[in-house]
């Protein structure tokens, strides 16, 4: 939880914009770090929570924090420009001052992942969710067993963190298997062709000791589950997050509800079986 | 204490739109019909949607009948299932909303079996629904009612409405605020509009406002500010009444539904007599398929541009 | 040989809505024609009067103008056929809602300047500016804009700064 | 221990309390409407009909700011607002229905994050209840538990007497200070009756049996029976003294403005809608089932109380007539 040192909980800490990576033509990465000097060393967050980025005379929205939490000093997140509060994001630049409200709602239970095998499967701009999860992994690499990331989006050009999927490539202590829908392959794409669910199965992870992660959106979230099913998967082992409209991102202003369960305090990371005891409303 | 209006002839009036209901609907010429249905609060009505001859024995028209079933047709309504023909109650001034809906091309007239209401008044929204029909308890609007009797509707009931004499609410009140001077004006909207809340009922029973996503929904760009402030309500309200300009048909819905009595329909009505005065324009029966601000003519009075 | 200009108390904020193939060429004409005219005036294009919402004018007299202007090509000259035509009837109908409201109209001026009309251009623009000048700020949206409901305020500095800043 | 005021004295009470420039808001007319708003002077309090909007206005305003900002080049300051700064307020003449509903705020405003501009507007209110001596037939808080005469979320609650005055009990310290402050104008306990109290017709609830159905009745004909007339506006949720949804916004120019908080609802279509262009909750039988769910279970799931006092608000304003206690009825039936 976030320690509010003041009491409006809904006042933003300020940050600086220090670098600006575009992953695709509509897509772009900022790394952002906290002018205040206190709230730089007292921001603790764990993979998987959210935070409400503000852009000043637009409003806010809701991302995931993108970078893990083992690098310290900065955050990244990462969106798509859709709406006005995204594309006025879009405009700033290194050096602008944009807000950050958080770290909100549950995180990735990573303690209990220590030891087993992790199976990472995004779709689109999905990644950021689970990229928190597996640099954080990755970074303490022997506390897991093997790591198959399967990510895929529908074309090349709609693939996040390019750079860092090289990376993934090429260590070798991970698995990495990149697809692109059928026919947003270019002529030399070394990876697979192929929607993600499909691509799962070929893959084919053992279920045996060990943990899936799914982010992506619904449709591919209500396809990725059945494989899931098939290759052996409890509901108990598969993770994911939930994205729903937020405001407050911390329970007061009931927009984020499924049933009964608040995503933006009991979520977003739920496990497969608490996603089917909730009623189809997402 | 001022005498009943006569409102005997809503019990025959009901009877004859339940049987009209059960016939069209057993022999299969429209698949629903939307009406009024008794509410547990005593007197009380409420719109209904009835798909079984069966249940045409709910229908029921009394003055407390005071909903304009049209929104129900519109495409704002997603819920409701427009396949094949469907059959509305509609009294005079909810007819005129939707003649003015298929001079919008929103409506197709095969697509509806219209049962007009001979009606002689509803009750205004500030009183019990239990209360009897007066000259005080009436709705504004049917002081200055020119529609008691719906026409071109595919079944009327035989009754006659017999009208009296009232004196024009809306009319009086435009004329006393034209008699302020500009100040007095804008101090009496401006307190007027301090009231709203934006819970948008005004915007949601109106059958004109059908767009997808309404100009005060939109964000990009802002044109109206969100929040109930006197400031945003000021444009939301400016802006309602001039997106209603030369299209509303006189329902004075919005001002029923306004949970803070703010008389919205005076906007309308003022904006109806304006239309009246520059472009001979009126909502009435017969479908026009070009509203006042859609055409235009070389003539028109341009004594205000320089 | 610029005229002498006298210090004035209050420089009026004027915004006009113009249509880019006729007043906004007449005022191009009048600017290229060395004429001098306000500089309160800004000017704002749009392809044709046909465009100029309502709630642009609305929006302008919010955010803080003091006169608005709208001005298009003549009936007949509009490179879109009929866009001055419908805008004529869509003002005629709105400057009676905002005079029903309480505005007062002498604030809003509507005209035909062709794209030869660089005289009339200015002509317009300077008597709209000295009318507005001599009425004064439009107070009617500044003050409503910093009207709160009741449950909401709170006696902070700025309210009362921005109160006896206008 | 019961004490009593004559009238006079609870005139001369609130015009002093107003002299000492504490904010007492009660039901006073405005251009027609009785509504909760501040008092210029005790005359105008009109306690006899239930104001047209609730109570929770007083600490869950229709709108207000939550911070402001200005930008400069790349730089851009932001100044909190300091809840120091709200005023000292005693809301007067409090229905039951809406002195009850506030405690229940409590709940959501104090989860784990302490909202501050309710809690604080709280800790600087005091809340004089009012007995209620009139209900018409939209009116049912019997049903759900409550009662013409329940002084739950009231400080100071007032119970009016037969020949005049009112009976008072306290019911928090903030009452007993108050009584305190101004010892002179209360009397020992009266011995007259108190004016007989409403009755509101309907039958009570079984809200247990009513939360059992909505359990397992998330798909049921019953929601597209009654939202099919919705036509998914907000007005019942902004009368209700228990509906706390809202909006946050950002409104100013490029330069400077403010983030302000207002009221929302979950019948709009916008409030639920992604930027993406999806909706979990696109059609009105959805919305509405919402609006049941989470004022006769998820509360009650969260915070073990009811989201509703049975004002009958919603009921009297509702533009198509649905009726909140007919249909709990029905379940209750089911």
């Amino acid at each position: 939880m976030c320690d509010h040192t003041n009491k409006n909980i809904y006042l933003p800490y300020l940050a600086t914009v220090e670098e600006v990576i575009d992953e695709t033509p509509d897509v772009r990465t900022l790394k952002l770090v906290f002018q205040d000097e206190k709230v730089r060393d007292s921001f603790v967050f764990r993979a998987g929570q959210f935070g409400e980025y503000s852009a000043f005379g637009a409003g806010e929205s809701t991302f995931c924090i993108a970078s893990s939490p083992t690098r310290k000093g900065h955050i990244e997140c990462c969106f798509r420009s859709v709406g006005r509060v995204t594309e006025e994001l879009r405009r700033l630049e290194v050096g602008d001052t944009m807000g950050v409200r958080g770290p909100y709602g549950n995180s990735f239970p990573i303690e209990d992942f220590y030891g087993k095998n992790l199976v990472f499967v995004a779709g689109g701009i999905a990644l950021p969710p689970l990229r928190t999860l597996i640099w954080n992994c990755l970074d303490l690499r022997d506390k897991f067993g093997d790591i198959t990331i399967v990510y895929g989006a529908r074309t090349e050009s709609d693939l996040v963190y390019k750079r860092e999927l090289q990376e993934w490539q090429e260590r070798g202590d991970v698995r990495l298997v990149k697809t692109v829908d059928p026919g947003g392959n270019s002529p030399d794409w070394d990876g697979k062709v192929g929607f993600v669910p499909t691509v799962l199965e070929e893959a084919a992870p053992s279920a045996e000791n060990s943990i899936a992660l799914v982010c992506g959106p619904p449709i591919m979230i209500k396809f990725t589950l059945p494989v899931f099913e098939r290759l052996g998967f409890t509901d108990e082992q598969v993770y994911t997050t939930l994205e729903n409209r937020m405001k407050c991102g911390l329970g007061k202003c009931g927009r984020c509800n499924v049933g009964n369960v608040y995503v933006c305090k009991d979520g977003p990371v739920f496990t497969a079986k608490q996603v089917k005891a909730m009623p189809m409303e997402f | 204490m001022t005498s009943l209006i006569d409102t005997t002839i809503y019990s025959a009036i009901t009877e004859a739109i339940r049987v009209e209901a059960a016939r069209i609907l057993s022999e299969g010429e429209v698949t629903a019909v939307v009406g009024y249905a008794a509410a547990r609060r005593k007197g009380s009505a409420q719109p209904i949607v009835i798909n079984t001859a069966a249940d045409a024995g709910q229908l029921i028209f009394t003055p407390s009948c005071v909903n304009n079933l049209a929104v129900y047709l519109t495409k704002a309504k997603k819920e409701i299932s427009k396949t094949g023909k469907i059959g509305i109650v509609v009294k005079g001034c909810d007819l005129k909303a939707l003649v003015g809906l298929m001079g919008e091309s929103q409506l197709k007239r095969e697509d509806m079996y219209l049962i007009g209401v001979p009606c002689i008044g509803v009750l205004a929204s500030t009183v019990q629904p239990a209360t009897g029909l007066t000259a005080e308890t009436i709705a504004p609007k049917c002081t200055e009612c020119d529609a008691h009797l719906p026409q071109g509707c595919d079944f009327v009931p035989a009754q006659t409405p017999v009208v009296t004499k009232l004196e024009h609410k809306y009319a009086a009140e435009i004329a006393r605020l034209e008699a302020l001077t500009p100040a007095e004006r804008w101090a009496y909207w401006k307190e007027q509009f301090t009231k709203c809340i934006k819970c948008y009922a005004c915007r949601q029973v109106c059958p004109f406002c059908f767009c997808e996503q309404c100009l005060c929904d939109r964000n990009k760009p802002q044109m109206v500010d969100t929040t109930p402030r006197p400031a945003g309500n000021a444009a939301w309200h400016i802006v309602r009444a001039m997106h209603l300009a030369g299209r509303c048909a006189g329902c004075a819905e919005c001002e029923r539904v306004c949970p803070m009595d703010i008389p919205l329909n005076l906007l309308n009505r003022k904006m109806a007599m304006e239309l009246k005065e520059l472009y001979d324009y009126e909502a009435g029966f017969d479908v026009l398929d070009k509203g006042p601000l859609t055409m235009f003519t070389d003539k028109d009075d341009q004594s205000f541009i320089k | 040989m610029h005229p002498e200009k006298q210090k004035h108390t209050f420089e009026p904020k004027i915004i006009a809505f113009v249509c880019t193939w006729c007043t906004y060429a007449g005022a191009d004409l009048a600017g290229t024609s060395r004429m001098q005219y306000p500089s309160n005036v800004r000017v704002l294009k749009f392809p044709c009067t046909g465009r100029i919402d309502p709630v642009f004018i609305l929006k302008a007299f919010q955010q803080g103008a003091d006169g608005v202007l709208v001005s298009g090509c003549h009936p007949g000259d509009c490179h879109y056929i009929a866009g001055n035509f419908h805008a004529r009837r869509r003002f005629a109908v709105f400057r009676k809602l905002l005079e029903f409201v309480g505005v007062d109209l002498n604030r809003l001026q509507f005209s035909w300047v062709s794209a030869a009309e660089g005289g009339k251009w200015v002509e317009v623009v300077t008597d709209l500016t000295e009318k507005v000048r001599s009425m004064g700020p439009m107070t009617e949206f500044k003050e409503l804009a910093l009207e709160e409901q009741w449950s909401g305020t709170i006696d902070t500095p700025e309210l009362q700064e921005a109160y006896n800043a206008i | 221990m019961q004490k009593y005021i004559s009238q006079h004295n609870l005139d001369t009470l609130l015009d002093t309390l107003i002299k000492r420039g504490i904010r007492v808001v009660a039901p006073r007319m405005n251009a027609g409407i009785p509504l909760y708003e501040p008092l210029g002077s005790s005359g105008e309090v009109v306690s006899d009909t239930l104001p047209r909007r609730s109570a929770k206005e007083a600490f869950f305003p229709v709108c207000e700011d939550i911070m402001s900002y200005k930008k400069e080049g790349q730089k851009v300051t932001i100044t909190d607002i300091d809840p120091g700064r709200f005023p000292e307020t005693v809301l007067f003449g409090v229905r039951p229905c809406d002195a009850a509903a506030i405690p229940v705020l409590d709940a959501v405003f104090s989860w784990d994050y302490k909202d501050e501009f309710f809690l604080e507007r709280r800790k600087k209110t005091t809340i004089i209840g009012l007995a209620c001596t009139a209900a018409d037939d939209a009116c049912f808080c019997t049903a759900v538990g409550l009662s013409p005469s329940a002084s739950k979320g009231s400080d100071l609650f007032l119970t009016a007497l037969e020949g005049g005055g009112y009976a008072c009990d306290t019911c928090s310290e903030k009452g007993e200070a108050l009584i305190a402050n101004n010892q002179a104008l209360f009397d020992g306990p009266s011995t007259s009756n108190p004016i007989p109290f409403a009755e509101p017709q309907t039958d009570t609830f079984d809200l247990t049996k009513v939360k059992a159905w909505l359990n397992d009745h998330f798909e049921d004909p019953l929601w597209d029976g009654i939202a099919t007339r919705c036509v998914g506006c907000g007005a019942c949720a902004f009368v209700c003294p228990a509906c706390h949804c809202f909006d946050i916004v950002d409104e100013g120019t490029e330069k400077a403005g403010k983030r302000r908080k207002n009221w929302d609802a979950c019948g709009f279509w916008k409030f639920t809608h992604h930027a993406s262009g999806h909706n979990p909750r696109d059609l009105q039988p959805k919305r509405y089932r919402n609006r049941i769910m989470h004022k006769f279970k998820y509360y009650d799931d969260k915070f073990g109380q009811t989201l509703c006092t049975g004002c009958g608000r919603c009921v009297r304003i509702c533009p198509v007539g649905i009726d909140i206690a007919a249909i709990v009825e029905e379940i209750n039936k089911k």
